[in-house]
């Protein structure tokens, strides 16, 4: 498919789309779909059928729209009607209330549903990487390209050196989405300075390629679906994204790697990459250039070690997770010991949009440091939880009270984890505190993939603590002794401190062991595991002291003894 | 091509592409390892190597970073050997290590590493697993309770005699040595009992039957030996 | 060369596949997937999730032939099986239950969750009931964190769970599968 | 006499092999009987743990009710807890039946499971003290202020420690010839 075509194909989709005077999106994420939303958009379809409406108006089922605590969700985009051209939003939906929906279409909305599209939760969001969740049928590349895609993929092809490519990423500002925030541009250019030859390759046979693109969606992190929601919503950006990369960096294959445990992702994947084979948006020649690029799922099976890059390459390769030191780093020496760039979903679902609106557009927005926006699962005590997209710069008050819609009745604020399990716990004095990199590494936690876990008064920071470092000695993939042996060390003395059975030399021990392992594990799973312990013992060492037994031993002199051991 | 660097500031040339831990030792500078084994790939696994390269944020491991002109490297400081004796105590409070009546008492790598890192107690709680010794084999023995998973009868298993008989089951605390499918080392058919796996374990873990305590000596130096022999045709007798 | 690599194996001993590897049509699926990577190891973790998919759990004979066919260690591939959480070499029960101890799931009451499960059937999480009716796992995270704390049963995702009400609504269905199963019977 | 340091060594859950190479110290005996007053010892026959002593060598694991009682106290009364022998310090022997299980399990391994004639648990109320669940080393159950490792330690290292804290020092504890375990 060369430009004229894709451009033919999505001036026919609008056409098309354009005929209909009402659209109704039903949510089939995850969340809405497990509250049967597949079986509302067939109510809802039936129902048009019966009133005579099929001409008139179209259902489509869409990715996420991020209130997933309303769900499932009906959005109804009508071009004209008695109020003008206006959307409206439905919540709860059954399948009982399809015809209802059906009835007034044009008319007054149905009241009881309507929850309004005005409200902070949606007007204080920037939607760059999920501009197309909750618009586009994400299993339809037809829609996808009506509404441009595949567009950056041909302008890169036709009008951009690779070097130019690389250049636009960089000035852009982007940093990576999945927790470290290197710089995007940077990366690109590494792989794309690398020697393929400069490292004993074994590549298998059949794969025709000596440098490799993987698109990391091992979301593991417990709290965290931005990127399950983008893989489910919007498939064809990620995969523009990679192919994107694939030519700037010169690497002909590309592999996704998803959690088994998001089959709908995976299924939408599929399909997504047999659409774009059969268009020639993926395969040999794209667009009728000399660029070939292809692309294979690797399903991971239930490591979060994987999420760290040299683990994740070592499970695409078939063996155990295990991580290996670096340098070499995998853009020098990665998937079969060739150049590798491994980026996040989240990060090059960002790349379509830089490349078609431009480096200076993306970089306008954010903070100096930290550019565009990012998605967080905003989960825990709050009003809303669901799915969110914010400017980079934003303060965690904004998110949590705007956004989020506060705490739940007669609860009050606590802290606010981000990072997951390598992340911190961010105390209320922080909630002004921009939110960016650096300053979320300043006080202790990290940026992360994004999941945001907001926790009320009645939450025992103690027991968080306890419960990330379980989840990460679960993890420890047995490599390296400080995280295969400290993290049992660390998990055993908090519980120790939860069951009142520790004294002062306990908290003495344990907070030398979360330096031990922080500055000597061999990988970040590892280095990151102690933040939740150190952050809780930093913001909220009072909790931990409460549980502390005092030492009770005093010598023969009757002096206390205060130093053992 | 030599380079030129710093370890401990002693002055120091070493070839390209050698490692920093070649480099001390060529020097004379000694840095404890674990999991590291002449003549075995490096893994970087027990972290008892690890340096403070000046210009860098992150502590390294000596076994597998190359050296680069001009690099200042520390091996001993007050930090490290905090972070060893730490590393050393984890490894004693795993499993069951009992020096009294192991076979390799006097000739073990962590005994004596438990020696250079100033160990005199351990301050975690012993986790007194419960694990088996597998006797099965005719010539050989594997006590679980000694294995600290540095995986170098693996790697030799794997490297050297070609066998990969030997594997890690499971992850994490969970981690242990395996025979083919977890069969016991005696039915492993994969297995040609040269006992390079023996060789290579640096405690008792591995072990000759018949050898009581304080018998057991290990030849780990026999598998550097053997690698240059078939790669390099060289017989350092 | 390619040629040859290209090809699976030819069975070990006498010769002659097994009788089990003809008699089982699963096989075929999971060869399948085998043969996509072209008998190449790199296809181990896809073929162990073919072989979990066909027969839901690994068994022993089942690894062999992967290894042997992928032209692996048999260690290794125990390894590979045994590093996963996804996969599991214990036969489950007839209908599986899955309760997420997720971050979002866990600070709305998950662990209580489990635990009345844990109590009202019997099962440990990891287990599976005597009957082999009921199988007990816990999850990372579904992703379903707006749906806090999520169960499945049977792949079905049910939101909103509470400790008070679970161990009946598990029940309800166990006993709701078995009189369909019942039904369908001539 | 009252100048004279006031010295105590017990045996907890041990063989006894520690104060055997104490012994071993031979004709430096007779120089350390001038400098301290044994004040309790398993070699000297006094029945209570005395108040204000200086230096206590305890020899074996926490491994019973009675070893669990004695500590406390000894910690209590002394102003220098010395863990004595491998024991002491990890458990060693005395806790390799941990892995097996707690006190019950142990009990019936041992005098059940393992005997051929007239296998019984022995048990006396008062007589016979029950078995802690686990064989723990004394840092575990009450603050150590020095450990000599060994299995047993030899009479050079015992005497090695034992002359740094006549003069008042805190012995060195380095390098092989005092810190070897086993």
């Amino acid at each position: 498919m060369n430009l004229e075509e894709l451009n033919a194909i999505a001036h026919s989709e609008r056409l098309a789309q354009a005929q209909k005077r009402h659209h109704l999106h039903v949510c089939v994420g995850t969340a809405c779909q497990a509250l049967n939303s597949e079986q509302i958009a067939k109510a809802l379809q039936a129902a048009l059928k019966q009133r005579g409406l099929q001409q008139d108006a179209a259902v489509k089922c869409v990715g996420c729209p991020g209130l997933c605590s309303l769900g499932p969700l009906v959005e109804v985009i009508s071009k004209e009607d008695s109020a003008g051209p206006r959307s409206l939003l439905y919540q709860f939906v059954k399948t009982e209330d399809a015809d209802e929906i059906v009835a007034h279409l044009g008319g007054e909305p149905v009241k009881r549903l309507e929850t309004p599209l005005d409200q902070p939760f949606f007007t204080r969001q920037l939607k760059i990487v999920l501009e197309n969740c909750g618009k586009v049928d994400p299993e339809r590349i037809e829609d996808y390209i009506a509404v441009g895609g595949y567009q950056a993929l041909m302008k890169v092809l036709t009008e951009m050196t690779p070097q130019q490519v690389i250049d636009e990423i960089t000035r852009s500002g982007l940093r990576g989405r999945g927790g470290a925030g290197f710089p995007t541009g940077l990366k690109w250019g590494t792989v794309a300075k690398a020697d393929p030859n400069r490292y004993p390759t074994n590549v298998p046979e059949g794969i025709q390629s000596r440098k490799f693109v993987i698109c990391n969606g091992d979301e593991g992190d417990p709290g965290a679906f931005m990127d399950r929601s983008v893989m489910e919503g919007d498939p064809h950006r990620v995969l523009e994204g990679m192919a994107i990369a694939g030519y700037a960096v010169g690497a002909n294959y590309g592999f996704i790697y998803v959690r088994a445990e998001y089959p709908l992702a995976v299924k939408r994947l599929r399909t997504a990459i047999r659409q774009a084979q059969r268009a020639g948006l993926l395969g040999s020649n794209i667009g009728g250039t000399p660029f070939s690029f292809n692309v294979e799922i690797r399903l991971g099976a239930g490591a979060f070690v994987c999420g760290e890059e040299t683990a994740l390459i070592a499970s695409i390769e078939g063996g155990r997770g295990l991580p290996r030191p670096r340098p070499p780093f995998p853009a020098e020496f990665g998937l079969w010991g060739c150049p590798t760039l491994i980026n996040n979903v989240e990060t090059l679902a960002n790349v379509p949009p830089i490349i078609l609106k431009g480096a200076d557009w993306f970089a306008s927005i954010g903070t100096e440091k930290s550019k565009g926006t990012k998605v967080f699962a905003l989960t825990g005590q709050v009003k809303h939880t669901g799915l969110i997209e914010v400017p980079m710069g934003i303060t965690l008050r904004e998110i949590v009270f705007d956004i989020g819609g506060g705490m739940p009745e007669g609860k009050s604020f606590k802290a606010v984890q981000t990072g997951g399990p390598s992340g911190g716990c961010i105390p209320a004095e922080f909630l002004d505190m921009p939110v960016d990199y650096e300053s979320l590494a300043k006080v202790g936690s990290i940026m992360g993939s994004g999941g945001m876990i907001v926790m009320d008064d009645s939450t025992d920071m103690v027991e968080v603590a306890r419960f990330f470092m379980e989840f990460c000695m679960d993890e420890s993939c047995g490599k390296c002794i400080p995280c295969r042996a400290g993290t049992v060390q660390i998990h055993r003395l908090l519980t120790k401190i939860q069951q009142g059975r520790a004294t002062e030399r306990d908290l003495q021990t344990l907070e030398e062991l979360c330096d031990l392992v922080k500055h000597t594990s061999l990988c970040g799973l590892g280095q990151s595991a102690p933040n939740p312990v150190i952050s809780t013992l930093k913001y909220f060492r009072e909790e931990y002291l409460a549980k502390i037994k005092r030492e009770p031993s005093v010598s023969a002199n009757g002096k206390r003894v205060e130093e053992h051991g | 091509m030599a380079r030129t660097l710093t370890i401990n500031d002693q002055e120091i040339s070493a070839a390209e592409g050698q490692t920093l831990l070649e480099a001390a030792r060529d020097a004379g500078i000694y840095i404890p390892t674990l999991c590291h084994l002449d003549g075995l790939t490096d893994v970087g696994a027990c972290r008892l190597c690890l340096v403070e390269i000046v210009g860098s944020n992150k502590l390294m491991p000596a076994c597998t970073t190359r050296v680069q002109e001009g690099m200042v490297v520390y091996t001993d400081t007050p930090r490290l050997r905090a972070y060893r004796r730490q590393i050393v105590e984890l490894l004693f409070a795993e499993r069951n290590h009992v020096c009294a009546v192991c076979v390799a008492n006097g000739n073990c790598e962590l005994q004596n590493m438990g020696i250079v890192v100033g160990m005199d107690h351990v301050r975690y709680d012993y986790l007194f697993p419960k694990l088996g010794v597998d006797l099965s084999h005719e010539r050989f023995g594997m006590d679980h309770n000694r294995c600290i998973l540095c995986t170098r009868c693996v790697r030799a298993c794997d490297q050297i005699e070609g066998a990969h008989t030997l594997d890690v089951l499971g992850r994490g605390a969970h981690s242990m040595i395996v025979h083919d499918m977890n069969v016991p080392w005696g039915e492993a058919t994969t297995c040609t009992s040269c006992g390079k796996c023996v060789m290579a374990c640096p405690t008792g873990a591995l072990f000759k039957q018949g050898s009581t305590v304080a018998e057991m000596v290990h030849n780990a130096e026999k598998l550097a030996f053997l690698r240059a022999a078939r790669e390099r045709r060289v017989w350092n007798v | 060369m390619v040629n040859q690599l290209n090809r699976p194996p030819s069975p070990a001993g006498n010769g002659q596949p097994d009788a089990r590897l003809l008699s089982d049509k699963r096989y075929k699926l999971i060869d399948a997937t085998m043969r996509r990577y072209g008998y190449q190891g790199h296809g181990l973790i896809e073929a162990l999730h073919s072989a979990q998919e066909a027969f839901g759990y690994l068994d022993d004979f089942t690894l062999r032939h992967i290894a042997r066919t992928l032209r692996l260690p048999p260690s290794k591939v125990f390894g590979v099986a045994t590093f996963y959480n996804y996969f599991t070499l214990k036969p489950q029960g007839a209908h599986t239950c899955v309760v997420c101890l997720g971050t979002a799931c866990y600070i709305k009451g998950a662990r209580e969750v489990l635990n009345a499960i844990e109590a009202a059937h019997q099962v440990k999480a990891g287990g599976t009931t005597a009957d082999n009716q009921l199988s007990l796992l816990t999850a990372r995270c579904f992703g379903s964190c707006a749906l806090a704390p999520v169960i499945t049963f049977d792949g079905e995702t049910i939101g909103k769970v509470s400790p008070d009400q679970v161990a009946d609504l598990i029940a309800q269905r166990l006993v709701g599968a078995s009189q369909v199963l019942e039904h369908a019977k001539p | 006499m009252s100048e004279k340091i006031r010295f105590a060594s017990v045996w907890l859950g041990g063989c006894s092999g520690c104060h055997m190479s104490f012994l071993d110290l031979d004709e430096w005996l007779f120089d350390l009987a001038q400098a301290v007053e044994v004040v309790y010892s398993p070699v000297a026959d006094i029945k209570a743990f005395p108040e204000n002593v200086d230096v206590t060598l305890v020899e074996g694991a926490i491994a019973n009710q009675d070893h669990l009682e004695l500590i406390h106290t000894i910690r209590k009364n002394s102003k220098l807890v010395v863990s004595f022998g491998d024991c002491a310090v990890t458990g060693n022997v005395t806790a390799m039946r941990n892995p097996l299980g707690e006190a019950d399990v142990v009990l019936s391994r041992a005098y059940q499971d393992a005997q051929f004639l007239n296998p019984q648990i022995p048990h006396d109320d008062g007589i016979v003290p029950p078995l802690t669940a686990q064989a723990l080393p004394v840092h575990a159950v009450v603050p150590v202020d020095l450990y000599i490792p060994g299995c047993p330690p030899p009479a050079k290292r015992i005497r090695g420690v034992l002359q740094a804290l006549l003069e008042g020092q805190s012995p060195e504890m380095i390098g092989r010839e005092m810190l070897k375990f086993g």
